[in-house]
């Protein structure tokens, strides 16, 4: 019997399959169409401290093996999250929940983050520092250690949670980031984020989406996650949750062979809203084809 | 897995035929299970063969062996649907959007499609005159070349009700029909008491500003999605009553909640 | 009648597909395949002041929709490229030809480019500071607006060819690289380089390459490539040869618009020898779908 | 565009059959245009649908009606490639690599194939054969589900010469033919003049070895490719005489050429 249960900070979850912020909402649309409760977590939208309408639309364009994004933080603000999004969760969902915070200042993180910390459910903090999206917000917080470590410090100071700093792949070096988010006190690091990437139609010879560029995520780019995990797994002591393109079982294993301790779900979630529960019922197979007998023996197996 | 599967709405269907009707419009029916199918107006998204995201496309008509779309090549990802022949499968999100209420429609319902808006528009009317009820149907096209489905509205008259449905045709051009838009073809229809529409904003646009609050309508709206089932919030909609998922909370709206 | 040639500091094309270099060698492979003189042209293989064998094999992994490489710089030297290379290929290939330098030091750089500037095929010197492969080489120049400017500064000092610097898309803000380059004199900037990518096998638990990581080329990073094109453009004055995953007539087109003069054509020659002769072959017809009449009126158009 | 094209390697091919032979082994049989191949020891380079990289598989037997290759299921290309079906198509560049030299091959040639480098030295034998050459034969396989061809050499003997050839079996296990490696099967083999082999590197070393450069050998090197056709250098090998391109140098190279 294969053991895929992992562990994020001393949050056992019972297995490494954690739907991706963004792209699972608070969870209602998936619970409809299955049990959510076999997932081993869940990161909710990205919220808050105001409602968002988000970017102007169309806010998607498609790409090989991808597609961008430029949703621009759409959510109803962490009042209603918390008063009207986690009540209804908690009636259906019974794991361990992963709350995602953006912010456009650093007191803004540490607003949402001290009302999250009230949060029973609520189990680890992912701090988005990352989201390309948003002209005056997240990307200049993730482009330098600096601004990194701030808000990470910012937030440890009012959470007793588990905090894990997800981090842009737009950078020089990630590592530089991750290093600075651990210094500062983060208990993780979540990553990848979307790429900045752009697609012109070329019968209008305009930008596809409105706001010309967005997140590019899918398939296409778990090339660059692997190596962004790898490496920042060499940088540091603190566990990774791994994302960017994952789409499969054998995707899985690859992303904890290079460092994760747990796996994000994204873009997948979305073309395949089954995606989930189908790597979830191949994962114990595949480990079994692998000789692998618990999956936590693989995290970083790849540094050999 | 079978287990924690609350609602399989990822369907195998399949091509029974793909036909062009029109400009680059063409008529794709399958075979499958239609049984998330509940109104007029939803849509399927269609995973095509080579393609990331899917293709939503709205239902035309449907009963219990399968639907009926009818699709634009626009892109890349029409022509390869385009190039599907009978006997090929294509999984299918099933049942999606909340479709139009037909019980809401009022004695002498103006039923408007605008260009490849007129499918689901079709499929409405089947269910209207089914219900007994009173539909009349204003189409409009760019050009000849591109006007479909005038003959298939008529049929249905035929076939539900043994009277004459009054069909009216508009292009932009002035090549079929009375020359213009939808709105110049309104003339003595002065006992509607609402309207559906699907088609261009614009076209939806001049519907709003022509009955001006008068009567109301269900508006189908139309935006670049990313699932077609209300994850990933890509095809919001600012409303009266707040931000919506077009995919999900539309694609029909009430004309007195649409911002124009 | 279209017309689909464009202009390079000076330089014209007869249309803008060049081979990129590293996917092309110096075009005796495929000058047996083709008749290369249709070919805007070409960018031969990056050449060192020394030969090299490059990384260790394997040096190649597949990716979904791209691939990897850690060639790292596998070249004759510049001895050979100039005494051997150059003149088989001017007898076969009658087009301007571009020459990829790489080099491991400032003065490196300004020897191999010293040494081309007497070569009258080559009517452009496109200097890579951006080849993730070589442990100790490219990548630093690349990274940093001073280093880049640096190597800019030299080069141009010792050669009256117009000078392309390549730049490597690895970084946090890819328009300071190339206002850095600019402002120290380049005539245009190449770009995109290869993502920075990884993969694993599951089966072995260890990285796919003998260098662990490498250069990620392909379909998939064509919006990366498009997004980047499109900043740079923005923010400088002089002309770009976009590339990254360009496969078809229709990216070609969607590259110009983005803001490059030409597009260079790399791992897609690999997988399809016929890859560049096809799209040169398309474009025409193109062009005339989209109502195009002179190419060189789209470029940059999607800035609207 | 047939102007510019001066050899067309790209060809489409039509499977005909493809079957397992062995554990993970299957044999795929190819319709189309074989006029590029030129020697035994050559490979062609497929285009497996879904997947960006070609498969480089090298060439079993040809003719002038098509190719047969032998592959082993290692990854998720070619798990594709063995659920392709009859009728299916498949882009192949043909005819690539230089190929063994039966020319240079002397009075009494040992062919000597380890798992799936076996393919080769079939078409090797055949075409050594049909040149009234002697030869003799030595495979090594892991285990006896691996074992695959030995009839099939025995039968080109037949065929060929009207006596017996001398196929000699080892497993490394010992559950078919000798126990142990190729090396174990040399026995009373004194004549021998050269030797060709194909398999892995550390076969072809320990034949080196073997033989410690009294006589010559023919070796075929395996690498991870990009192009297959010399483009991309992506298949290095450093030789006694310089680098060399796996793909177009090679496969083949000369024992004395390899730096072990």
């Amino acid at each position: 019997m294969v053991d895929i249960s992992t562990e994020l900070s001393g949050v056992k979850l019972d297995n490494p399959i954690i739907p991706a912020s963004g792209t699972f909402g608070f969870g209602a649309e998936f619970n409809n169409l299955y049990d959510i409760n076999i997932l081993g977590s869940f990161s909710f939208k990205g919220t808050t401290k105001e409602p968002r309408f988000g970017n102007p639309t169309p806010r998607i364009a498609e790409c090989r093996d991808g597609m961008i994004n430029s949703v621009g933080l759409a959510n109803p603000g962490i009042d209603a999250v918390i008063n009207e999004e986690l009540p209804a969760l908690r009636d259906v969902f019974h794991k361990p929940i992963i709350a995602n915070i953006s912010g456009f200042s650093v007191d803004e993180y540490k607003y949402c983050c001290e009302r999250m910390n009230k949060e029973d459910q609520v189990e680890i903090l992912e701090v988005n520092i990352s989201c390309p999206n948003v002209h005056a917000g997240g990307m200049a917080f993730g482009t330098t250690p600096d601004a990194a470590a701030e808000v990470t410090a910012a937030v440890k100071s009012v959470t007793d949670k588990p905090v894990y700093m997800k981090l842009s792949p737009n950078v020089t070096s990630i590592t530089d980031i991750a290093v600075a988010c651990e210094a500062a006190g983060a208990d993780g690091i979540s990553l990848i984020n979307t790429l900045l990437g752009m697609r012109i139609d070329i019968k209008r010879g305009r930008p596809v989406i409105a706001n010309k560029m967005g997140g590019f995520s899918g398939p296409a780019i778990f090339p660059v996650a692997v190596r962004m995990v790898y490496q920042v797994y060499d940088a540091v002591n603190i566990p990774i949750i791994g994302m960017g393109g994952v789409s499969t079982a054998e995707d899985v294993i690859e992303m904890m062979m290079a460092g994760a301790s747990a796996v994000e779900v994204g873009a997948a979630n979305l073309v395949d809203p089954f995606t989930c529960p189908k790597i979830i019922e191949r994962l114990p197979k595949l480990c079994e084809e692998l000789k692998i007998n618990k999956l936590t023996d693989i995290i970083g197996r790849a540094h050999g | 897995m079978e287990e924690y599967i609350r609602k399989q709405i990822d369907q195998e269907l399949t091509i029974i035929s793909n036909e062009k009707i029109a400009n680059d419009v063409y008529r794709m029916s399958l075979n499958g299970d239609t049984s998330l199918i509940t109104a007029p107006g939803q849509f399927i998204n269609i995973k095509v063969p080579g393609f990331y995201l899917r293709r939503p496309i709205s239902i035309s008509d449907y009963d219990d062996e399968g639907v009926t779309i009818i699709y634009k090549v626009v892109g890349n990802g029409t022509d390869a649907l385009c190039r599907m022949r009978p006997g090929d499968t294509l999984m299918c999100l099933m049942g999606l959007g909340n479709g139009f209420d037909v019980n809401a429609c009022g004695d002498h319902t103006l039923l408007v499609g605008g260009g490849v808006g007129t499918p689901p528009i079709y499929g409405l009317a089947k269910a209207l005159l089914a219900l007994g009820k009173r539909v009349t149907v204003v189409l409009g096209f760019g050009s000849q070349g591109d006007v479909f489905y005038e003959d298939e509205f008529k049929d249905l008259s035929k076939i539900l009700s043994g009277k004459d449905l009054d069909v009216r045709v508009a292009t932009v051009d002035g090549s079929y029909g009375t020359k213009g838009f939808v709105t110049d073809c309104l003339k003595g229809l002065d006992d509607v008491t609402d309207y559906c529409a699907c088609g261009p904003i614009p076209m939806l646009k001049a519907l709003y500003g022509y009955y001006d609050g008068k009567i109301l309508g269900q508006l189908s709206f139309e935006e670049r999605m990313g699932c077609g089932f209300g994850a990933c919030v890509g095809c919001s909609l600012n409303t009266k009553s707040g931000f919506k998922k077009v995919c999900k909370d539309g694609p029909i709206f009430w004309s007195q909640d649409v911002i124009f």
